[in-house]
């Protein structure tokens, strides 16, 4: 009954988004925004990815808004999982030494890979989000080769707080100096370096470290008092 | 070109279902791994390399991660529906 | 156009399975599977045929035929809040486990709706 | 020159720097919330003249507006910033003592100035998608702060509210890509400007999908299931918000993207039914709850169809009874939830009839309640008496039969409230009282502490002097009303 249901009530939404969706053609530029911040992105940000332009410099308030959305999960997966604090002792099987070793020798590889994503974000593909969903990789295979290690929730905690405070900063020394928030204030460069950008790197720096010490203290968070 | 795209949708497709299908919770994860694994890869063929990162790091890697420790901490298996 | 058909693919698999399944972690799959297939879709808006990424990484490159980067940086965002809600629903689930000893959605039923 | 940006930058700063503020001492942590929100509270006040004149257009990286996200702090944005920062102030004052000192308290505070900065950004900001992640901010913490108490209830109805309210949001986000698809901007204004070069058909499906995701948090009718659970096992304080702050802004966004983007002439009736349908809903499964917390959260559903109701009238002052409506209803379902949670406290159980002889145990916090509860009912001198009368003069003005009808239901709705609002002040009042005059005559009274008191005593002198006075609010009432219904000047206001 509940599925015949759902079934109907998905066709209808189904026949709706179609009639919605012939009206958008496939495949042809349609956007004057998107037209807009092609021709103007280098110029205007120094940034020759424009995706990244677009994320930290044009939609910036977005992305705040975002490194927000994933420092609430964190703390509410915080809250969610330590109000009843009864730590069991966990029963450690040691990993085979194979596993040990492979990721003690990929951890820093890893973190290396991830550091270089989020300090290219301007240049290349990839930024913040990326660099730091690839340092928290590294920290997961961590908890995987050596199971008795922990990071320390003192440090995530401290890496997060100032990872946000600088995004905010860095908008609010925007706001006083031109009197616009998270205005591109710093001299843009010369495109195609690694110093340009203006404040586009200093912002991906702050939440490459901040959504990597996030995402790690999630595992560790669920990791925790697993046996 | 559109052969392969076409044999990756319906792969992602077909692994979609399969979550759907599965009463082994961990086999239904790995299949939703796979859809986000295809999905990074036709983001890359619609020329997007930043979603396409984000997507394989984020929704392949870390998300299945999550869901296998979250599965450790619970139950492996969907219960019958029947008996209820 | 083919990107489209996956897309919507993805939104009514995840759709039906929040709809129609009982066990919580089913249902946060579905949700996982309706938020691959929505990020899919804002990409395929996005795509122009022909284009390159919006990366301007060799000087010579036109910027006539370039990917739209609005989506783009519209789905990374959208990416990220998934994974946010998918970490919050998990660690729901896992106390709701260690409260009822079971994850089907049928059988809690505690309060009244 | 005061930004409205700030009144979203500094509570979060301030958000992100609760944990170091944890590591200097772990007594400031609580005043935070405190602090962020007379902040502004203060600024909202500032700008309130400035908004009148003219809406204040903020774009945000210093790019022109089509092209960067910007705020709108226009009569609407700011009279709900206001407020969202007065209630969040008096909530947090009571919050210091009623959330006692645990092994998570420093995130719970974390949490609730990040809801209140979600809820600003949403009624500030002026572009679709900086809207959805704004919604996302409200609802995710929302999420959080119902299991926060970590027991069977909390974590059962925080499971439902963020099921459905995850879907809520995936079909927000596909009426954002359809949109964008259609016009290739996500700025309010821009699209609300080329809305009419599409043909009707295209538009309806993702304002149908606006109206269905935002309408999960609004909680309007088919869609409010997880409501009555959410807001009856989180904490009270955090009850207060929901039912005083968040579904308000869910309506908020309804209005905004029913009048300002889409311009909808043709869904207002439905609306008006929609509204009608929620409040009867709600009115009568409130009558019939023995739940207290369950009671106020079905009544929060019976108000928001009200709301509904009169800004689907869509005249002008349909609308201004709708924003009249809005304040009354924060205010007192705030201080009733404020009460009621040292009720329970004291009493240690949810059943209405454990209240019994509380008017002589804790009398201030028993006339607050009844203070509150009058207030919703809409008797005279208190707040809900002007935002009732508005709304049904606005009905009679329009002369249409229909509205008599449909007005006349509406006071149905009042009276069962009113009936059942009079059973449990009766409970407090003047029921087991007599047992006790005859074993000890003198009761022990077991009044709320100070500092919680405080807060009460704000908000009933606010309900009593709005009710009194209500020119107090008016003013910026009937410009936000016009904000609403005058689509071409907000336009010209953002795009110039």
């Amino acid at each position: 009954m509940r599925r015949i249901i759902s079934i109907l009530l998905l066709g209808i939404v189904a026949l709706g988004i179609i009639l919605s969706i012939s009206k958008i053609p496939f495949g042809i530029p349609k956007s004057k925004v998107g037209k807009f911040y092609i021709d103007n992105g280098v110029k205007e940000t120094g940034a020759t990815n424009i995706v990244t332009s677009v994320v930290v410099n044009y939609r910036g308030f977005d992305t705040l808004g975002e490194v927000t959305i994933l420092f609430i999960a964190a703390l509410g997966l915080g809250a969610v999982l330590s109000t009843r604090k009864n730590k069991v002792e966990r029963k450690i099987e040691p990993a085979s030494l194979i596993l040990r070793t492979g990721c003690r020798f990929l951890f820093p590889l890893i973190l290396l890979f991830g550091t270089y994503i989020f300090i290219h974000g301007h240049l290349t593909p990839g930024g913040g989000f990326q660099g730091g969903a690839i340092i928290a990789s590294a920290f997961l295979l961590i908890y995987l080769g050596c199971r008795e290690r922990r990071i320390s929730e003192r440090g995530t905690k401290l890496i997060e707080s100032l990872g946000g405070l600088i995004f905010v900063v860095v908008g609010l020394a925007g706001l006083v100096i031109s009197g616009y928030f998270l205005r591109n204030f710093l001299p843009k460069g010369i495109p195609n370096l690694l110093f340009s950008g203006g404040i586009i790197p200093i912002i991906y720096i702050a939440i490459g470290f901040k959504v990597g010490s996030e995402l790690a203290g999630i595992i560790d968070n669920l990791m925790e008092e697993s046996g | 070109m559109i052969f392969v795209i076409t044999f990756l949708v319906l792969i992602m497709l077909a692994s979609a279902i399969s979550a759907c299908v599965f009463r082994d919770l961990l086999s239904a994860v790995i299949a939703s791994g796979i859809v986000s694994l295809i999905a990074a890869i036709l983001f890359y063929l619609l020329q997007a390399p930043d979603v396409a990162m984000a997507e394989a790091a984020i929704g392949a890697a870390l998300t299945t991660a999550i869901f296998v420790i979250a599965i450790r901490r619970t139950k492996r298996y969907e219960e019958d529906e029947k008996n209820n | 156009m083919i990107y489209y058909l996956g897309a919507f693919g993805l939104i009514f698999i995840g759709l039906y399975i929040v709809l129609v399944k009982h066990n919580l972690i089913k249902v946060i799959i579905g949700l996982s599977i309706l938020d691959t297939g929505i990020n899919l879709f804002l990409i395929s808006i996005g795509f122009v045929k022909k284009g390159t990424a919006p990366i301007f990484s060799r000087p010579g490159l036109k910027a006539i035929r370039m990917v739209d980067p609005v989506p783009q940086a519209l789905v990374l965002t959208a990416i990220v809040i998934g994974v946010a809600v998918l970490a919050l629903a998990l660690s729901l689930a896992i106390r709701l486990y260690q409260h009822y000893g079971t994850l089907n959605l049928r059988k809690i039923k505690e309060q009244k709706w | 020159m005061v930004n409205p940006v700030l009144l979203i930058v500094v509570p979060l700063g301030l958000a992100f720097a609760i944990p170091l503020f944890g590591f200097i001492s772990k007594r400031i942590e609580k005043y935070i919330p405190t602090v962020a929100m007379l902040f502004n509270l203060i600024v909202s006040l500032l700008l309130i003249p400035k908004a009148l004149q003219q809406p204040i257009v903020v774009s945000i990286g210093g790019f022109p507006p089509p092209f960067c996200i910007n705020l709108v702090a226009g009569p609407v944005g700011i009279l709900f910033s206001a407020i969202i920062a007065l209630v969040g102030l008096l909530v947090s004052i009571y919050a210091l003592d009623y959330i006692k000192e645990g092994a998570a308290t420093e995130k719970y505070h974390t949490l609730y100035l990040l809801l209140l900065v979600g809820a600003t950004g949403v009624v500030l900001t002026g572009d679709i998608f900086n809207l959805f992640v704004f919604f996302e901010i409200l609802c995710i913490s929302s999420y959080a702060l119902v299991a926060y108490s970590g027991d069977k209830a909390g974590i059962e109805s925080a499971v439902k509210y963020l099921i459905q309210g995850t879907i809520g949001s995936a079909l927000l986000l596909i009426a954002i890509a359809l949109l964008y698809g259609l016009f290739g901007t996500l700025n309010m204004a821009d699209i609300a400007r080329n809305i009419d070069s599409v043909s009707p058909i295209s538009v309806f499906v993702p304002l149908v999908l606006f109206i269905t995701g935002l309408g999960v948090e609004a909680a309007i009718f088919p869609l409010n299931a997880w409501l009555p659970d959410a807001h009856s096992s989180a904490p009270s304080s955090i009850s207060a918000i929901l039912s005083g702050i968040a579904i308000e802004v869910g309506i908020y966004a309804v209005a905004r993207v029913v009048f300002t983007i889409f311009g909808a002439q043709s869904i207002f009736l439905f609306l008006v039914f929609l509204g009608l349908v929620t409040l009867l809903i709600g009115e009568m499964c409130a009558f019939s709850q023995r739940n207290i917390k369950r009671l106020l959260a079905y009544s929060s559903i019976g108000q928001i169809g009200l709301i509904l109701f009169a800004l689907g009238i869509a005249t002008h002052s349909g609308v201004v009874g709708g924003l009249f409506q809005i304040i009354a209803h924060t205010l007192s379902k705030a201080l009733l939830f404020l009460t009621v949670g040292y009720m329970i406290y004291r009493t240690g159980s949810l059943e209405i009839s454990t209240l019994e002889g509380m008017g002589r145990r804790m009398p201030l916090t028993s006339l607050a309640f009844t203070i509150g509860a009058f207030s919703l009912v809409g008797l005279p001198p208190f707040a809900g008496f002007p935002s009732k009368f508005l709304i049904v003069r606005a009905a009679l003005i329009t002369q249409e039969p229909l509205f008599v009808v449909l007005i006349a239901l509406v006071l149905l709705g009042t009276i069962i409230e009113g009936a059942y609002f009079l059973r449990i002040i009766q409970v407090l009042y003047f029921k087991g009282t007599q047992e006790h005059k005859s074993t000890n005559a003198q009761v022990k009274r077991e009044e709320a502490p100070i500092i919680a008191l405080i807060p009460i005593f704000i908000l009933m002198l606010l309900i009593l002097i709005i009710g009194i006075y209500p020119k107090l609010v008016t003013g910026v009432l009937n410009s936000a009303a016009g904000e609403f219904l005058n689509r071409i000047e907000y336009i010209k206001a953002v795009l110039g």
